[in-house]
């Protein structure tokens, strides 16, 4: 039953016409949107794609005539049924929101006011435009988690926001937008914040209820195999401007655009994995716990060979990241040894000498907290350099040109302050102090998770650039798949704590799995409109 | 004129008792030298101030801590002084408003063998409070409270030289001296003796509060009010007018002035010069401004190097305009002093010359003299020791510059200032309330074995001439004794008497009162009963 | 409750530690002070024997740790001890009595502020939040500042210059007694009550603005925003309930002023409060009354930022229903 | 491949340092640049005042209480200095002190602050427990022993005030660190093995600087006033030094009484003003900063 056979089209929802937007950085403003044309049936879902930067939530906004604080819509027109939002007034336009245009945000757990129940902010907006009465709307709300399948769904709505998990807030986040049955919902990466496991059931709940209430959408991602499962009609956004759009099925099968192409070409990425017995660290049944009281860590043995790759792949909890604090000391083992270069690593942090610190360097998921905003590139990378080296600061100065060098960035920006680089340049940075280091072995964890496909791209060629040129191990964390196919020689699978598989990656990857290997990368999206349909069928049928 | 004055002020008392008629007074005002309108004036003014009885008056003091209590010999100031003993109670003798003793519990006194010994009356029919009457045992054990061994009286050294003290009869009480002493009626008036109730064991009840003045204690607050209501059989005639008094311890003084200004207390002491002339234009209230006994000085001490020398300590007591420091920090309220402590109305004074006034060749010419060609020095102040201690000193720095002195004043803090700074540091400022005789001033403060001889200074012939005077009776002969102990301090003392500082208060015009005494504050503290309305 | 009763508990614990540090601090400093009771008291006319009788009376002869000791043993017991001023004679004071009415009246000046002052800055900062950049926010700023930038006891005589004196509708005197009836009193306690408002409201007012305006950029207020919810109800309905343990602790912060606070508007307007009382003692080395009085404000400055604690849990449901 | 960046960003990253400032000043509202010119001027006031001032800090010029006239253009105080002079003066001596005492406080208050935060465990518990006994005791009257016990010279007092408002300093600067401790850069400088030192001064404390400068300005004008309120109760600055506060507090009687000839305004008012106008700019250029850290839009 692949989607958009049995969803009905009606006539044009909303029609936007030459749309430009402008966003105000201290006090200059510059353009966002430059000139976007969107039209929606009702009952339709329209994917919107593209990189950050690209403009596409500001548009999703846009579509309910709201522009955020230091934007403004400058111009176009924006029917909605009828309506024109942008000469609406206030009233009107609050009128229209929550009762026959919702919004899905991002981040559920942010968008959930902490103060009330979910029960109270889901019928809130019904009662508010007396839709309907308390009553009947908490009823409705019950009805709603239902179908949305959120566990017991009567009393679910006496939690407050912080209580519930965070695929389970989104669906909530769902209900409340569906409470007073909206012709459009916007739906703002509602699932780039989840696991894929969770995401899968996620996004099963929030099509299917948009199905049942024939709703029209606006599906706002980055990821192109999540839109696919999604929208009827794909938009792909690049600085502001439309790239292509076409029927969801044309534009996987043949995108016209070389922007579009080589954001599939993404996925193509892969090392050619090859195999080492030259252990430089290995973790030997280590045992981790907060506070000695939940085993976060059990009994983990890994090995990581020289020089080469190894990914460790898991779900939040898994304690993949735990892992990393165990080795660089910040959480010794409560059981179990560590073994660098063959000598037996001293647990604690405060016990290693300058050296063993030197050759284990570690580099993190987000570059806006792991670089100090107000250090320039020049102290980034080159204090490293002098703590370990006590080299003087005009050879220090060399060293940090030619590591901006080797991360390919250009020399001109050594004075510069990181909230002046883009994503992918500080993650570079970050790369680049690692290096500073002269290290054994580096840590990356989720370093790709935060950014935009193609960037991602560029940061693991660059990775394994640099593993080539200097022989580094990389112990490789994240939860992405795509990542590990990418660059690991070997995988390590773990789930709450525990080791569930490890092995080189093309056995890993390929049957037999345990069961937690299978559902994860069944989990895993894929380029097919009718992936997630066939996947739910599958495991329906496993559960029958 | 001070003379004619007074005279003036008796007739016109006189005149309003309507034993004196209008012309006889007009004519009296003119002899002495009164344009008529003024006499007029004044006869219509006085006439107005016929006493009436009744009313409440609210007094606003700038004393008073919660530390204060009923033992009148820890009486600190103005507060506990007037409420406590001027309104609620009397010591044995009285000084009148013209600076005599006179009888006050004493009906009488008299001297005996060269004023070694002292007989006083206990006045007839004299109650406390609680109609009990005044008997010379109370006297006695009034007295002796403050001599007991472990007495913390401020009183006590003043009665060391009492060696025997008893009761003969009910109503005589002798006093026996170490050494002659005509001015012993004086030194009995003093506020920190009140006569207060034998207790059956022997020593006296101060806690009670029962006393035998114009008013009997209604509640005390220590450091916030006291009150107290008329005392109906109070033994003084023609004393004590006000059906109520009270006593509010304000110790800011725009508060102060903005109670009287606002009608909230009818009498505020130490006003704030600053505001003086506004607060004269407001039409319902008068400045009444009375100089006292009360001097500001700077003391040196004259053990200590350069002050050792004498030729130097005249040169530092010509380097100060004191004229100029009366004018800016006074605003001219008070008298130029002359490094001598008596005051002009005090019994003997005498004005001491050359006059030291400022006069920088003079300072120089001393300091050459001493073999120096500038001098410098630290000079200690807090207004604790008096208010403007500090800012005089700032311009007295200014004016020793131009005789080559260099005066490095030092802020003191105002917390422990008599313990830490006074008497131990070399050159400080200091202040006293004065003393009604010449004897008891230059004994508390100048006699070689003063307790507080803030100078250090021993004076052999002055020390002799203190001891002679005291005993001597015939006038003429201590009047001349006086006089030169005051010019002996005036020259080679380490006293600078910078200025006898005014009383300077405001109360309402509907208060009447007769002259104004200048040993103490509020009238010499006794306001309570001298004061009237007038309407 | 679980969570809330356990802080308390913890709170309370810490506050009886502070507490002793409190005490011992002032102690110390006490003993520091130049000159004792003795000379104190007798001023200019302290003599050696005077002095060392005093002390003899008040036991001041003996070594300080004893008489600290002594001191907090008798706290301990619930007896504050008796005030230096009056021992010897046979009427004691004890520094309970001494305390009791002034505390009463610092109290009653607290509270007839706060319950005049506390709801205005509410209202004020809700308002400010809601209408921000307007004229009656930039109005609402400016005076509140300029009230903040004044120094207390000018504006205390300004507001006696007109309030008092210019038009005589109060009291510049504001001596009360305990026979003072509750009207008389608070007639006689408007002029600084109003003094200290100005004074307190301006703070409090800010930081409830500031509190909720930084909340108006939390994702939640813009989602509240795209459910149709019109800005007022959303500051108030959203934005107030997570900004209440913020404005808790500031207006505990100037409860607290209230009470340990207000020397100079209680030396301007002669008001019979605590904070004279302390002044005095310290100025006399009483050091019981002074103790009594730290302990006190410690005391109430612990609570005060205990309740601060307790709402800031209850309105937090992480906090009070933790997972 | 560096062309990654968005435009916004490499146009911010190409201006310069100046540019940046200009832009900064051209986007500061007029209650900012009130602010800012203001202080100007009091700085100017401060540092050049022997410059400015018609006559010296403390020398007698005239008879007391002269009204305002071509001699002295604000009139004369109570010995008959010059007002106008003691103001600028006094610009020097309150705002010098005050910022004194502030920068000392926060140099204590600020360290010790990051520092517990950092290290949390005893430390932590101890410093609290005792800034929590000093928070306890009322300024004012500590103050006040304070200074009776170790005297009244300018620099008692401010280490004093400073000792006393490090506390309320250490407060903000603990809680806003407990913030910026869990940042990744303070953990990859751990793993890099740098001292207490280094992640205090050099990652820690930049990172807390805009709460901090904010309350630094408030803080600041706390101190004068405390400063005053000191001044008022006897202790505080010392004569003849010129300081706001206690021109206000000498001749604070003067308040209650009615301005009657229209040009003649009592003295007190003047140094008052003077405080209660700096107070208000340094808030309006401290609302501003804030305003710009914290990122909010006028739109909202």
């Amino acid at each position: 039953m692949s989607s958009e056979k049995k969803r009905v089209k009606g006539e044009t929802l909303l029609e936007i016409r030459g749309l430009k937007i402008e966003g105000n950085s201290d006090g200059v403003w510059h353009p966002i949107v430059k000139g976007v044309d969107v039209s929606l049936k009702r009952g339709e879902v329209l994917g919107l794609i593209g990189e950050s930067g690209a403009g596409k939530s500001t548009i999703g906004l846009a579509a309910m005539g709201f522009a955020r604080p230091g934007c403004r819509i400058t111009d176009g027109t924006i029917m909605f049924d009828g309506i024109d939002l942008r000469k609406a007034s206030e009233e009107e336009r609050r009128e229209l929101w929550g009762s026959r245009i919702a919004y899905v945000a991002q981040s559920a757990a942010a968008a959930f006011n902490p103060a009330h129940k979910l029960i109270e902010q889901t019928v809130e907006t019904a009662v508010r435009h007396g839709i309907m009465d308390r009553a009947k709307a908490e009823a409705d709300s019950v009805d709603l988690y239902r179908r949305l399948q959120l566990p017991n769904p009567e009393k679910i709505g006496n939690r407050f926001p912080h209580q519930v998990s965070g695929g389970q807030l989104q669906r909530a986040m769902t209900a409340m937008a569906m409470s007073c049955r909206p012709d459009l919902i916007i739906f703002d990466e509602p699932t780039t914040a989840l696991d894929v496991t969770t995401q899968v059931e996620v996004l099963a709940a929030m099509r299917d209820i948009v199905e049942q209430f024939n709703t029209a959408a606006i599906y706002i991602t980055h990821d192109l195999a999540v839109v696919a499962q999604m929208a009827d009609r794909i938009m792909v956004l690049r600085r502001g401007l439309e790239v292509e759009q076409a029927p969801t099925r044309e534009m996987l099968k043949e995108p016209k655009e070389d922007y579009t192409k080589t954001l599939w070409a993404v996925r193509k990425l892969a090392k050619q994995e090859s195999i080492s017995e030259d252990i430089a660290l290995r973790i030997h049944g280590v045992d981790a716990s907060y506070s000695g009281v939940v085993k976060v860590l059990d009994n983990v043995t890994v090995q990581l060979p020289r020089g080469r790759t190894v990914a460790v792949v898991g779900e939040s909890g898994s304690g993949k990241s735990t892992l990393a604090r165990a080795i660089t000391g910040l959480l010794p083992p409560s059981k179990g040894e560590i073994y660098f270069n063959g000598k037996p690593l001293p647990k604690a942090l405060k016990d290693r000498d300058k050296d063993t610190l030197r050759r284990i360097q570690m580099i993190y998921q987000s570059a806006d907290t792991s670089l100090n905003p107000r250090q320039t590139i020049r102290d980034l990378i080159g204090r490293p350099i002098e703590f370990y080296y006590g080299v003087g600061s005009a050879e220090r100065d060399r060293r940090v040109a030619e590591l901006l060098d080797a991360i390919e960035l250009n020399e001109s920006y050594i004075d510069r302050l990181p909230g002046e680089l883009s994503g992918g340049q500080k993650q570079r940075i970050s790369i680049a102090r690692a290096l500073a280091a002269k290290p054994d072995i580096i840590i990356c964890d989720e370093v790709t998770s935060a950014l935009d496909q193609i960037v991602q791209e560029e940061i693991l060629t660059l990775l394994m650039k640099l593993q080539k040129d200097t022989n580094v191990s990389y112990l490789f964390i994240t939860h992405d798949i795509a990542t590990v196919r990418a660059i690991s020689d070997e995988i390590v699978v773990m789930h709450q704590g525990k080791v569930v598989q490890q092995g080189p990656k093309t056995q890993v990857l390929n049957p037999p799995h345990p069961a937690y290997t299978e559902l994860l990368l069944s989990s895993v999206p894929e380029m097919d409109p009718d992936w997630l349909t066939n996947l739910l069928a599958k495991r329906s049928k496993a559960k029958a | 004129m001070n003379e004619t004055q007074n005279k003036l002020n008796a007739a016109l008392r006189q005149a309003v008792r309507g034993k004196l008629s209008r012309r006889e007074f007009t004519q009296l005002a003119l002899a002495s030298g009164v344009t008529l309108a003024a006499a007029n004036t004044m006869f219509a003014s006085a006439a107005r101030a016929e006493p009436k009885k009744g009313g409440v008056l609210k007094i606003g003091v700038g004393h008073g801590a919660t530390t204060d209590s009923m033992d009148p010999g820890l009486y600190p100031d103005q507060f506990t002084g007037t409420a406590l003993w001027g309104t609620l109670a009397n010591s044995l003798t009285e000084i009148d408003a013209d600076g005599n003793v006179i009888g006050d519990v004493a009906e009488s006194f008299e001297p005996a063998d060269g004023a070694k010994k002292w007989v006083f009356k206990v006045r007839k029919g004299i109650t406390f409070h609680n109609g009990k009457p005044v008997t010379a045992e109370d006297v006695v054990a009034s007295l002796a409270h403050h001599q007991a061994e472990n007495s913390k009286s401020a009183a006590k050294s003043l009665l060391k030289e009492i060696t025997s003290l008893k009761a003969d009869g009910p109503d005589t009480v002798v006093f026996e001296l170490t050494g002659g002493n005509a001015d012993f009626p004086y030194t009995v008036s003093d506020y920190h003796m009140p006569i207060m109730p034998k207790k059956d064991d022997g020593s006296v009840d101060w806690e009670s509060g029962i006393r035998t003045g114009a008013y009997s204690l209604d509640k005390f607050t220590p450091g916030v009010q006291a009150s107290f209501n008329k005392n109906p059989n109070y033994h003084k005639e023609g004393k004590g007018w006000f059906d109520r008094v009270e006593f509010l311890s304000i110790k800011d003084v725009a508060a102060r002035t903005n109670a009287l200004l606002s009608g909230e207390i009818q009498y505020m002491d130490r006003c704030d010069l600053k505001t003086l002339d506004q607060l004269k234009q407001s039409p319902d209230h008068t400045v009444s401004e009375i100089t006292g006994y009360g001097h500001y000085i700077y003391v040196m001490n004259v053990t200590a190097k350069p002050f050792d020398n004498p030729d130097v300590r005249n040169a530092i007591k010509y380097s100060m305009n004191r004229d100029d420091v009366l004018e800016k920090v006074f605003l001219g309220h008070g008298t130029v002093g002359n490094d001598n402590p008596i005051a002009p109305t005090v019994k003997f004074a005498v004005d001491p010359q050359p006059r030291h006034s400022y006069n920088p060749d003079k300072a120089r010419e001393l300091l050459k003299k001493a073999g120096l060609e500038t001098l410098s020095f630290d000079l200690s102040v807090a207004d604790a020791a008096f208010a403007g201690a500090v800012d005089s000193a700032i311009l007295w720095k200014e004016h020793a510059k131009a005789c080559g002195i260099e005066i490095n004043v030092i802020r003191e803090p105002d917390d422990g200032y008599w313990d830490n700074v006074w008497l131990k540091k070399p050159f400080v400022a200091s202040y006293w309330s004065g003393r009604p005789t010449v004897d008891w001033m230059m004994t508390t403060a100048y006699a070689a074995d003063a307790a507080w001889n803030d100078t250090f200074w021993k004076n052999p012939k002055f020390n002799e001439l203190l001891i002679a005077a005291r005993s001597e009776t015939d006038e003429a002969k201590r009047a001349a004794m006086y006089a030169e102990m005051q010019q002996i301090l005036h020259d080679d003392g380490g006293l600078i008497n910078m200025l006898f500082n005014s009383y300077v208060e405001a109360h309402a015009k509907t208060l009447g009162h007769g002259k104004i005494a200048a040993n103490w504050q509020l009238d010499g503290m006794r306001i309570a009963e001298r004061w009237w309305y007038t309407a | 409750m679980h969570p809330v009763l356990k802080t308390v508990l913890q709170r309370l614990g810490l506050g009886l530690l502070t507490l002793f540090v409190v005490s011992v601090v002032i102690f110390a400093s006490l003993e520091l002070l130049p000159g004792g009771f003795a000379e104190a008291i007798l001023g200019q006319g302290a003599t050696p024997e005077t002095v060392a009788a005093f002390n003899r009376e008040i036991g001041l002869d003996r070594p300080a740790f004893v008489r600290y000791l002594e001191w907090i043993g008798g706290v301990l017991m619930g007896d504050f001890g008796y005030s230096y001023a009056g021992l010897g004679g046979s009427i004691k004071r004890s520094v309970s009595e001494l305390i009791a009415p002034r505390l009463y009246n610092t109290f009653f000046l607290a509270a007839m502020t706060a319950i005049v002052a506390v709801p205005l800055s509410l209202l004020l900062g809700v308002l400010a939040a809601l209408y921000r950049n307007s004229w009656y926010d930039r109005i609402v700023n400016s005076v509140t500042l300029t009230t903040i930038a004044t120094p207390e006891f000018f504006i205390a005589y300004l507001l006696m210059f007109f309030f008092a004196i210019k038009n005589k509708w109060f009291y510049t005197l504001s001596t009360v007694s305990g026979s003072t009836d509750l009207w008389e009193h608070m007639y006689r306690a408007a002029l600084p009550a109003i003094t200290l408002t100005l004074v307190i409201v301006a703070h409090m007012m800010r930081m409830t603005r500031a509190a909720l305006i930084n909340l108006l950029a939390s994702p939640y207020m813009e989602m509240a925003q795209l459910k149709g919810v019109p800005r007022r109800e959303a500051i108030i309905k959203h934005a107030l309930p997570n900004a209440w343990a913020p404005i808790a602790t500031v207006i505990a912060f100037n409860l607290a002023y209230l009470v340990v606070g207000v020397v100079v508007v209680e030396v301007v307007y002669v008001y019979p409060g605590i904070g004279q009382l302390m002044v005095d003692a310290v100025s006399s080395r009483d050091m019981p009354v002074v103790q009594a009085c730290a302990l006190i404000f410690a005391a109430t400055y612990i609570l005060l930022n205990l309740s601060a604690d307790i709402v800031s849990i209850i309105t937090n449901p992480r906090l009070l229903h933790p997972k | 491949m560096t062309a990654q960046a968005p435009d916004i960003r490499s146009v911010r990253a190409r201006r310069s340092f100046f540019e940046n400032v200009k832009r900064t000043l051209a986007t500061a509202p007029i209650s900012a640049w009130f602010g800012m010119i203001v202080i100007l001027v009091y700085v100017i006031a401060a540092v050049f005042a022997p410059l400015i001032a018609p006559y010296g800090e403390a020398e007698v010029v005239g008879k007391a209480y002269q009204p305002s006239g071509p001699a002295f253009w604000l009139g004369t105080d109570q010995i008959g200095r010059d007002l106008f002079s003691r103001l600028i003066y006094g610009a020097r001596n309150t705002v010098g002190i005050a910022f004194m005492t502030t920068m000392l406080s926060f140099l204590i208050g600020g360290t010790l602050g990051v520092l517990t935060a950092l290290k949390r465990g005893w430390l932590d518990q101890g410093i609290s427990r005792i800034v929590d006994a000093f928070l306890a005791i009322p300024v004012l009257i500590f103050a006040l022993m304070l200074l009776a016990v170790f005297g009244k010279s300018i620099w008692m007092l401010i280490l004093i005030l400073a000792l006393l408002d490090s506390t309320r300093v250490f407060r903000l600067a603990r809680a806003t660190a407990l913030n910026v401790v869990v940042m990744d850069y303070v953990e990859a400088a751990k793993l890099r093995g740098e001292g207490m030192g280094w992640i205090i001064f050099k990652e820690v404390l930049p990172n807390i600087l805009p709460p901090m400068i904010t309350e630094f300005g408030l803080r600041f004008c706390f101190v004068f006033l405390t400063i005053s309120a000191l001044s008022f109760l006897g202790v505080g600055i010392q004569p003849p030094t010129a300081d706001w506060g206690s021109m206000v507090a000498e001749s604070k009687t003067l308040i209650t009484f009615p301005v009657r000839t229209f040009p003649y305004i009592p003295a007190p008012f003047y140094p008052a003003i003077a405080i209660a106008l700096l107070t208000v700019a340094i808030n309006f250029v401290v609302d501003w900063f804030l305003h710009k850290t914290s990122g909010l839009r006028d739109e909202l």
